[in-house]
């Protein structure tokens, strides 16, 4: 009959391994062969010359309101590295660099971002879903995925990957709840890049981490540098691990930032200051990544130079197929509908195409 | 052929789905160990185990967004909400992807799997479980609407649900759950889902209902015939969406008028769209205006006043009469 | 008089209402400090502060419930969902709760609350960012559902929204938005719920439209005048529900014809209700079928093909044309 | 740069006084004064007779469904009592120990699960929300609430009640979220009675206890002997001093068991055995506090009886009333859908009345 504090399990722990000057943490460095981190580091490249490309495609009406990854590149990429291509991952809408690693060729984000559909066909052989737009609904997918998977017996992975913001969802909470009921092979990845458009992170939840609230659902959390590609391939390489061997979900919240614009229709002057970017700029992924490469011999100026030709390449081949796709054909929607046309569609079909060509728009 | 209630006819399509296709599995609150609030799923865990019945935390979303990822993953769930009048909860996920995949993915990713619930009224419930908002789910592209009436319906659609490509959405009406029985035959069947059924033909005017009302419709048919010497054509429509417009048309051409019946309130329902249809295609066959009988467009009352809110054969009886007089 | 665009106007009806009843408090995402996706909030986290204008974590259905907490206490809440597209995750909510607390208790409680949301297509938006779903809440009793057309009508319905006794879902068009300037009377004006407006006198025919859909209704009559010295009568409903009948059976008994126009799917949209009215209170009317100019009951592509779905002046003319050589 | 564990704030607790046996620990004993104890007792023992008398009414077919409250007493008179008329409750819906301390008379759950809406029309005065059905919706009304007593710096809290089964809604996640961010003047109170309908608490959620879901949201959890009216009333009003100071929100998990069943449509032999009822009814709530009430003199045999037979009496009234109600008016929809009736509806009423009428519904 007492008064006593409750033992909380299971734990949350804190990981961090190459800080943002460069330096790594020598017992913690996981000595990755030189080959995965060049891969690492040229998946990373790809991705802020990729996001660069499409602010300028913004900008100049190619496509729509983009909403880009500046920033995020150790956390996508040290994450989808973990896994393999029979494992699945279901993503929010600002994971491109996830997107590159796991197979999506570049062109894929000009046409979501340019209003096609065909942006969310997800390639043959690659298990992602497409991308889902309203906040955090995707983390149920994933759980679903990865209940499947338990069912099948097989020993893949699901991650799921949300925002800050989207941990305040419903969905969020009822994804995490039947991931812990049923010790589901997923693992929940939280890009916290501080903002949840204008709302900062200390408005989102009183929680002093996001990794805890892996607490309520009886699994570990972990707050890893999500600048850090090594610390966030680790801590994803393990959570996977873990999952693989039925030992249940992981929270892996990656605290980076968003260094630009929510979308291209957002203004930052608005909620947050100059200097704080700033600041964040110094914690840049790609910077010391780029060091300790440089350091361990795994790239030189010639290489890294290399690889930025390789990469000005595919991004312009990537517009040039976008630019040149003659596929858009607006009666799709009805292919696509169903399965079978209903008899109600095809008269509706009918009728879009009658109007359709009375106004010039399809032969 | 055994003659079956509704429930134990669904019972008997999920049964036969579930030993005849592993991919399909159930999930739902209390549908495993508790057999289902109504019983629908009785014995399934005993025979098909955990791993394909499975009870959930009470969390409508997550039932359904986690079929949806079973269901791209090869399964095909079928989710129950338990009543429908908590599937609002899931709301979201319904509208915003379990209709959307394949018109996303651009037929990439489809999903086959059924979101099964109980709807209506007349048990005498609490709040909120005596609603039907078929219509939400009618007016949301990508989504089938399946409405059965009797046992052998149930269990034909049930099954038809199941194997379809798409979602379907499936609402059962709970009145008719235990208050009738039927001859289901002992091989499993499907019916098309989009076709109407016409339940009785008639030549002076059209019933059209569906779930619990087509009951009301025959005896209000049968009423007609007997009183006023009138003859009904009564239309079972089925499925809600698609709908099989050409059944409806062919019979307004026939008998020049037309009466709507169902449960859920007026303002936008699939009356509505069943008037609007016949109003654009069979207007020049319509020698009288179309009349709706239907719940009102108030709150749906708790039970002690549920009764006067429901569409009887009277009020049909009454309204088919208006429009003969007309 | 100020001319102003929509978004300015419904700012206006916001800072008027935050200052002469310290009850109002507007609540939403991104509506404080950044103004608001569409700033349509701008500047009133600055002159009333941070208990009167409250940005809020990601989460609807939260923004939703606590308004109704706040409304029975004695608030008169004014929640922005960012999109009608993520409405949805406030459904349970609005169908459960908003639209039933004064029956649930018999005029004990009440909710004097307003729901705000940008809906429909024509900005080059994302998925979700671009459907028109007006008809959920025209289906759900209790709730009053209210679509303005241009900047002074956004302005005068907002202020009798937020100052109703009971709660009102307030649809903004955002293709209205920055698209058009309307001069607006210096004084706070109201306009009362449930009448529509006539935009157009007109003796061949009727359209009735509401929200982006006035414009292209107004184009249409023009081009029918132009071309085919055609008089259209334009309806602009204003008010969802209630429907202003009425209005649409006046004009509909002068003109016997009638043209629905809206941006939502066909299937049990606003459009099916109107024709229904028609055909059940009117028929006698009508000289031809009722044609529906809608988007079509498939998913609203993504913002590459939005304009080929989206119904046209052009469209609306050649149904028109239809239902006048019938 | 290193790898260590996330110290978790807040605290989660576990409290409990009396014991199943009646004894009390000394040392926590909040010595209450004996009226209050007594007024505790007659609440408790009024819900358990009412409650039984419910039972009875719904077996004769002169109420619908009933979803019983025995076993929980402890839980909901500890808290309601917790608080103040200014105080406002946002209850589910098996909360009608709560009423009873709150002011609804004992005829209004005859209403209710009557099928009347009269059953839902708070006493004037009394400052609860009608019964919420849909589990967990009511937590946001609850936040609302505090919400706007927060802002019009009133010193009131709202007590927020629901079931182990409702920690697994979205609501509950984004009410406790809010609560959280705003600092909020409320308190949840879970009664975990270990079953939602049939599903056992475990396969629940996989957390150790309730109380820790606090810890997503950087507040307070405490988890209580829920039959032990003594810990819960104390964790109430710890809790509910703490809001009114502007210490924000608190999670109170009561541990206790719903002895009866989910509903009078339920039938629990299918999901939990008897056994595990009967080593449920040693620990009954009352049978504990009588003990502690004897020993205390502040009740006595003869004065049981005396509150047993007031309470007999009040049923009885609360009984003859409610079959004697005449108000019944299918009509009544029409007049309260709007504050003023729109002119279709109206013409709705208008249609409905004469079809009630010439069904003989009406006059
Ligand atoms: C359900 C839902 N509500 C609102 C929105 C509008 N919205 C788009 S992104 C966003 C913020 C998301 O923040 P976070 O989860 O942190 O992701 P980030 O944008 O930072 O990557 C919001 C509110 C949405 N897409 N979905
Ligand atoms: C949103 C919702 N889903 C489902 C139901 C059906 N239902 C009624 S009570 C209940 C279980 C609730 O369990 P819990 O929260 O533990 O409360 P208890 O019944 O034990 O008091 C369920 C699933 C409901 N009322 N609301
Ligand atoms: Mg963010
Ligand atoms: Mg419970």
């Amino acid at each position: 009959m007492p008064r006593k504090t409750v033992e909380i399990e299971p734990r949350v722990e804190y990981l961090s391994i190459l800080d943002e000057h460069g330096v790594v943490d020598a017992a913690l460095d996981p000595r990755l062969d030189g080959d995965l981190l060049a891969r690492m580091f040229r998946y990373m490249l790809a991705t802020r010359r990729l996001d660069e490309r499409l602010i300028n495609l913004q900008r100049q009406g190619r496509i729509g309101t983009y909403g880009p990854t500046r920033g995020q590149e150790a956390a996508q990429i040290g994450t989808a590295m973990s896994i393999g291509p029979e494992d699945w991952t279901a993503q929010a809408f600002r994971e491109m660099g996830m997107m590159l690693v796991r197979g999506w060729g570049m062109h894929m984000p000009m046409f979501f971002w340019g209003g096609h559909e065909e942006g969310n066909v997800v390639p043959e052989g690659v298990n992602d879903l497409p991308i889902a737009v309203p906040v955090s609904s995707q983390t149920l997918h994933g759980v679903g995925i990865a209940w499947a998977m338990k069912l099948r017996k097989t020993n893949n992975v699901c991650l799921t990957y949300l925002g800050d913001g989207g941990t305040s969802e419903g969905d969020f909470h009822e994804a995490m709840n039947f991931a812990g009921v049923y010790s589901l092979p997923v693992v929940f990845i939280v890009q916290n890049n501080q903002f949840a458009i204008s709302h900062p992170r200390r408005m989102q939840t009183r929680s002093k981490t996001l990794a805890q609230k892996a607490l309520a659902y009886g699994f570990n959390g972990i707050q890893v540098d999500g600048n850090d590609i090594l610390a966030v391939y680790v801590a994803a390489r393990e959570a996977v691990e873990k999952a693989r061997s039925g030992g249940g979900p992981t929270l892996i919240e990656c605290v980076t930032y968003r260094l630009s614009v929510h979308t291209t229709a957002d203004d930052p002057t608005k909620y947050r200051s100059e200097e704080e970017v700033r600041q964040w700029e110094k914690r840049d992924p790609l910077i010391r990544f780029k060091k300790y490469l440089m350091e361990r011999n795994v790239l030189d100026d010639a290489s890294v130079a290399g690889v930025e030709e390789d990469i000005r390449g595919q991004i312009k081949e990537a517009v040039d197929y976008y630019e040149a796709y003659e596929g858009v054909d607006p009666v799709d929607p009805f292919r696509y509908c169903l399965a079978e046309p209903s008899a109600e569609l095809v008269a509706q079909q009918r009728e879009f195409e009658a109007a359709m060509r009375a106004e010039g728009l399809m032969r | 052929m055994a003659m079956l209630t509704m429930v134990k006819a669904l019972n008997l399509a999920l049964s036969e789905a579930l030993r005849e296709d592993a991919d399909v599995v159930l999930l739902g609150e209390d549908i495993g160990q508790d057999g289902g609030v109504f019983r629908v799923t009785e014995g399934l865990l005993e025979e098909f185990g955990h791993d394909r019945v499975i009870d959930t935390p009470v969390a409508e979303a997550a039932i359904a967004g986690a079929a949806v990822g079973m269901a791209l993953y090869g399964l095909r769930p079928v989710a129950e909400m338990q009543f429908s009048g908590f599937a609002y909860q899931a709301f979201h996920q319904v509208e915003g992807h379990v209709s959307r995949f394949r018109n996303r993915t651009r037929g990439r990713y489809s999903l086959p799997m059924v979101i099964r619930m109980p709807y209506g009224a007349g048990i005498r419930a609490i709040e909120h479980h005596s609603e039907s908002r078929e219509a939400y789910y009618a007016h949301t592209p990508g989504l089938k609407v399946v409405i059965p009436s009797t046992p052998r319906t149930a269990r034909a659609l049930l099954r038809a649900a199941i194997f379809d490509p798409d979602p379907v959405i499936f609402y059962e009406p709970k009145a008719v759950y235990r208050a009738m029985r039927e001859e289901v035959p002992d091989e499993p069947e499907a019916l098309p889902i989009g076709k109407a059924r016409i339940v009785r033909e008639g030549s002076d005017i059209t019933f059209v209902a569906y779930g619990a009302m087509v009951r009301a419709a025959e005896e209000a048919a049968d009423d007609l015939a007997d009183l006023d010497g009138v003859s009904a054509e009564v239309i079972d429509l089925l499925s809600i969406a698609p709908m099989d417009t050409a059944t409806i048309l062919n019979s307004v051409e026939k008998t020049g008028r037309l009466v709507v019946i169902h449960e859920a309130p007026r303002r936008c329902g699939v009356g509505a769209e069943v008037s609007a249809r016949v109003a654009e295609s069979g207007i020049e066959h319509l020698c009288a205006p179309i009349r709706r009988v239907t719940a009102y467009d108030v709150l749906f009352p708790y039970f002690a006043r549920e009764r006067a809110h429901l569409p009887s054969s009277d009020r049909i009886v009454g309204a088919a009469r208006e429009v003969l007089a007309f």
